[in-house]
């Protein structure tokens, strides 16, 4: 095969190869060019990107580990810390959805456990073609199965998640999963060498040809056995995961090992390489001890195999008979595959030979980085045309809101958080449905609230501002709950990074969360990048996802959204403004995605969640919610829905703006609260001195759900029909029988 | 009161489990693992929820080779308490401690959700704190609880009363509408001929602490308890 | 040597799986299906056995592991 | 008239419930049993069709329906 094509094959550049060779000072064999093409992949260097991340604020009293390990680690204090990060799946579950999501779960799950803790939540963002193709149907049910049967089956709780639909979506739907887990703080593992002579021993599932890097099949050499050696895709084993989550925590409870690392995306080749470079050593494997499951594997298949369920411990000899132990009750091997040397190398060994024999620094640290080209779309000023004349307001009201409240981005979500089993672990206190799921901590009296947010058609009209909106509404669903908030995670799904246009949305995007992260102070301690979503040149809306965490202290119990009791007080907090842009609203009623998203003021949103926070700490609500995708008509309805009793309500508003617009308008920095009446003079004291404004916009009360503007009646509707229209409609388009 | 709580590999509801019997109602309680021949003394065996063994095959049917199992069939006909929940109903099923069989949830579908069922016998040790036709509010979560029984199981069921509990509407109304997983008459939990061994599929454990929802599961626990003094 | 073992339901136990495969097909617009059972399929390579051996073995296995005889019925062949 | 389809994972497709059943019966003391491959039946009435139709029909849904491409791979054949 000739250089070109076998550098196509493995996505390296000419000058990406002659790097290589000036950097191991000779023509690397096929096995080292494959390992070289997998840990220089966008997916593992992060070479597009790494400038631009570096502009999020890393760093902050409570943070124990910021990004560069498996996941971030927060100290929650009484020696306890969270790990938590996010991961995309979105290519594995577009060619098959069940075990591409499935692994995706499986992949994060052991990123967190990794680092010695046990997961306790998973929290699932999903993006989908429109269910009106049957495609994407199939995709939507495939991703969600394959979640919840995994997760269900390992026996952590999936707590929320969230859900849009959107054409951009169709050809490459986007499933991010997020887990967190629980540590002592002295117990706390990393990915770890220690010192020469340390044993590097393979645990979980056997080694087979999943998911290798197509290059295999292409190269000249294997095409008599082209069948044979066909990459398959990876199907996950959630019981093997269990076993090896336990085994691999009471290893590391017993202080049996040094370090850790899990084979995710680019297996043995990642884990042996990174463990190294991390501590300045070398490694020694030899792949025949490598437990397979095929027959005649190559290094090459042995070194780029993405099989699911494997870890690589490193642990000082005199302690491998004991994990052996650990490991055999568990039903699992342990098996020493090499040795830490003190070389600086990977030195890999077959049949007798050495087959790989390059430094580790060149392989995990030194994959050129880019600052690649970025320039606004040619059609970006035109799509802020928006005319708001044009826009008939001649409408009933009452039918638009059922429109807005049964399309699937609003819908109830339970024909999907259904199948996920919520509440093993019995720690789940808000179940999915809220603002933000909430977790008690046993043995504590701390909450743990933790959401997902990201809207991709605010980032698509206006990344910078979609960026910070993300952020902010990622912390205003904390606020909501009572949650001050300790980090942020994120997964960036964009196109190709190599088109100017996809690369200034990323940048826009990053240097707005950058922005807000600072202006909230909360600091992000790691993420996952995701490009090259697209097919057929069409990329996908520029999509960032933040998962947030926050902590709840000095509560009996978390707020929810559902309002509480008749004749409680509604209050609106923050301003509306006269804002379509961006909104469900236009996109359903006008078929439009056009305008300026809604605009943000970091420091009124920043002043509203303290405001929320300290209200809500001082047992001044009942409710709250925040009013984001459907503007606030929707949010109230939300708070009906969510209701144990179905409480109606109503409210006036005075605001003199369109109507539509202060109904489906999605002003930012807005949330809204029910309370007792007597406890209303210490909430507006509270208000006055946060300087966040605040109004009484009407009552809960009866069983309608009542709207006025000046005394207009803009919405009248009864809770149960509007309801049972919110809760079905996703299961009338997804089990119609 | 002694509990033990069983481990299988992939279970994953014993903790839960031990968490309530330990920390909420404050008895002795042990995990028994799968591989040992040593129920520990204990007055009362729990089967937990969970997937054991990913579930593979079907429901609790290679866990019931596990070792320990010889050693729980023997203390269940000798009278001893054992309660299997969920993924331990299915494998007292598999194990033929209980009659029947479970098939995949009618919708095809996992379900997580708290749903109601109605005591139908309260004379059994572990429902005597019940009313009879008490609602029970407790959560679910599984896939393979559609629970069937051939014709003459079913009589000898019915005849014995060995049906304890049904899934029902928040009313206690016994129809289709309740019946979330298709089981045969509704039935979401049964006992063996003398009452000592129970199966259910509701998690009883995840309704025990009123910040969790719901408190009714502590009824069968604490009929565990009291059924274990009024004999003493 | 190969073998390989057929569980099925029996008749007259609901067979939720095959309904719904059924439906799909009826809406997909195979209205020909008239029925639809799903059952389970074992391969199963024995090693250092003979014939003899596994028709002895080999219901046993599957009366006592493979399949559910409350709801199960199976059937098996030699493979090659 | 009636036909069978059995679907099995592709081979090199990881298969963990097959491993599981293995490990099972190992552990029941069936050594002879080298690897376990599970995988579905599908048994199928059909109805007003001839043979010539049905030996179109059914790989037709077999591959649309029955089996998923990317990881298994499926066969059938008349049962009467
Ligand atoms: N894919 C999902 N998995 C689990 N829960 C989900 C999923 N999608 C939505 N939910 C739940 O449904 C509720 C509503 O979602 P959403 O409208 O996106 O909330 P918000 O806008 O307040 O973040 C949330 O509680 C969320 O956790
Ligand atoms: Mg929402």
């Amino acid at each position: 095969m000739i250089l070109e094509d076998l550098l196509r094959e493995h996505n390296l550049t000419k000058y990406e190869y002659e790097r290589i060779i000036s950097l191991i000072g000779r023509e690397p064999n096929l096995t080292e060019l494959g390992i070289f093409s997998l840990m220089w992949s966008e997916h593992c260097s992060y070479k597009s990107s790494k400038i631009h991340l570096q502009k999020l604020p890393t760093s902050g009293p409570q943070i124990i580990q910021g990004p560069g390990e498996n996941a971030g680690v927060v100290d929650i204090g009484d020696e306890m810390a969270i790990v938590f990060k996010i991961e995309s799946h979105n290519h594995p579950s577009f060619i098959e959805p069940f075990q591409g999501a499935a692994t995706g779960v499986g992949g994060i799950l052991r990123d967190i456990f990794t680092m010695g803790a046990r997961p306790i939540a998973l929290l699932d963002s999903l993006r989908f073609g429109p269910l009106t193709v049957s495609k994407n149907r199939a995709i939507m049910e495939g991703v969600v199965s394959g979640i919840s049967s995994y997760g269900n089956s390992v026996g952590v709780p999936t707590v929320g998640g969230e859900t849009f639909f959107h054409p951009s979506y169709s050809h490459n739907p986007l499933v991010n999963v997020f887990c967190l887990g629980l540590v002592n703080k002295g117990k706390i593992f990393y990915a770890r060498a220690g010192s020469p002579g340390n044993a590097v021993i393979y645990v979980g599932a056997k080694t087979g040809r999943d998911g290798i890097h197509g290059a295999t099949m292409a190269s000249a050499e294997f095409d008599s056995q082209v069948e044979k050696k066909r990459p398959n895709v990876q199907v996950g084993d959630p019981f093997m995961e269990k076993l090896l989550l336990e085994a691999c925590l009471e290893v590391m409870d017993k202080g049996l090992i040094v370090g850790i690392q899990d084979m995710g995306a680019a297996g043995l080749t990642c884990s042996t390489t990174e463990i190294a470079a991390k501590s300045g050593t070398g490694i020694r494997i030899n792949l025949d001890l490598v437990p397979q499951r095929e027959e005649g594997m190559t290094p090459y298949e042995i070194m780029l195999s993405e099989s699911q369920e494997r870890m690589l411990l490193i642990a000082r000899p005199e302690n491998v008979p004991e994990i052996q132990k650990i490991f055999a009750k568990w039903d699992l091997d342990a098996v020493v595959i090499g040795e830490i040397t003190d070389s600086q190398k990977l030195e890999v060994f077959f049949q007798g030979k050495k087959v790989v024999d390059v430094p580790v620094e060149a392989v995990v640290n030194l994959c050129p980085v880019y600052d690649r080209p970025s320039r606004k779309p040619e059609n970006y000023d035109f799509l802020h045309h928006l005319d708001y004349n044009s826009l008939d307001q001649a409408q009933n009201f009452n039918e638009v809101l059922l429109s807005l409240i049964s399309h699937p981005n609003i819908a109830n979500k339970e024909w999907i958080f259904r199948q996920y089993d919520h509440m093993v672990q019995t720690n789940t206190v808000l179940l999915p449905g809220a603002d933000a799921a909430v977790l008690r901590i046993k043995g504590s009296k701390k909450f743990l609230a933790m959401t997902l947010d990201g809207n991709g058609l605010y980032c698509y009209l206006d990344p910078r501002t979609g960026g910070k909106i993300a952020v902010a509404e990622a912390c205003r669903n904390l606020a909501c709950v009572g949650a001050k908030p300790l980090g942020i995670t994120n997964c960036l799904n964009f196109g190709n990074p190599e088109k100017p246009e996809i690369m200034w949305q990323f940048s826009e995007v990053v240097t707005g969360m950058a922005e807000a992260c600072r202006y909230f102070d909360v600091p992000v301690t790691g993420g996952n990048v995701s490009f090259y979503n697209e097919t057929e040149g069409k990329p996908i809306i520029p999509t960032p996802v933040i998962g947030a965490v926050g902590l709840i202290e000095g509560l009996s119990q978390p707020c929810s959204p559902g309002f509480k009791n008749e004749g409680d007080l509604i209050i609106l907090a923050g301003a509306n403004k006269e804002e379509l842009g961006g909104s469900l609203y236009l996109q359903i009623m006008f078929g439009l995605e056009k305008g300026w998203p809604p605009e943000i003021d970091l420091e009124a949103e920043r002043k509203l969640h303290l405001f929320s926070i300290e209200a809500i700490r001082r047992n001044l609500v009942e409710s709250a919610h925040d009013i984001s995708e459907g503007g606030l008509a929707v949010a109230l309805a939300e708070c009906s829905f969510l209701s144990d009793k179905r409480f109606g309500f109503l409210v006036n508003l005075e605001d003199r703006i369109r109507p539509d617009a202060l109904l489906f308008g999605e002003t930012q920095s807005r949330i809204v609260f029910s309370l007792k009446k007597e406890n209303f003079l210490a909430f507006a004291q509270l208000a006055a001195q946060k300087e966040v404004p605040i109004k009484i916009i009407g009552q809960v009360q009866g069983k309608r759900m009542l709207f006025y503007q000046s005394g207009n009646l803009l919405i009248d509707l009864k809770v149960e029909e509007a309801f049972d229209i919110w809760k079905n409609s996703l299961e009338k388009i997804l089990s119609p029988f | 009161m002694k509990f033990g709580v069983v481990v299988f590999p992939g279970s994953n509801c014993d903790y839960d489990t031990y968490y309530v019997l330990k920390e909420i109602l404050n008895q002795p309680t042990f995990f028994l693992w799968h591989k040992d021949h040593d129920l520990k003394g204990v007055d009362c065996v729990i089967l937990p929820g969970g997937f054991s063994y990913g579930d593979y095959l079907r429901s609790g049917a290679i866990a019931r080779f596990s070792p320990l199992m010889e050693e729980i069939i023997e203390f269940a006909q000798k009278g001893g308490l054992v309660l299997g929940i969920c993924n331990g109903f299915q494998i007292l099923l598999e194990a033929g401690l209980l009659e029947g069989a479970m098939l995949r949830n009618k919708k095809l579908k996992f379900l997580c959700q708290t749903i109601s069922i109605r005591v139908e016998n309260n004379k059994i040790p572990f429902t005597r704190e019940a009313r009879p036709g008490q609602v029970l509010r407790i959560p679910i979560a599984h896939f393979d609880g559609n629970y069937y029984a051939p014709p003459e199981i079913l009589d000898k069921l019915k005849k014995n009363d060995q049906i304890i509990f049904r899934y029902c509407t928040e009313t206690g109304e016994i129809n289709e509408e309740a019946n979330v997983n298709g089981s045969i008459e509704n039935i979401a939990g049964i006992s063996n001929t003398s009452g000592n061994v129970l199966g259910m599929m509701p998690h009883p454990e995840r309704a025990a602490e009123a910040l969790l929802g719901s408190c009714d599961g502590l009824i069968i626990f604490k009929s565990i308890i009291n059924f274990q003094k009024s004999i003493i | 040597m190969k073998v390989r073992v057929l569980v099925r339901l029996k008749n007259g136990v609901l067979d939720p799986q095959g309904q719904t495969v059924r439906h799909a097909l009826h809406v997909l617009g195979y209205h020909q299906i008239k029925d639809v059972r799903q059952g389970k399929v074992f391969e199963i390579e024995l090693e250092g056995i003979d014939q003899e051996t596994a028709l002895r073995l080999i219901p046993e296995i599957a009366d006592k592991v493979l399949a559910n005889p409350i709801i199960e019925t199976f059937s098996w062949d030699f493979l090659d």
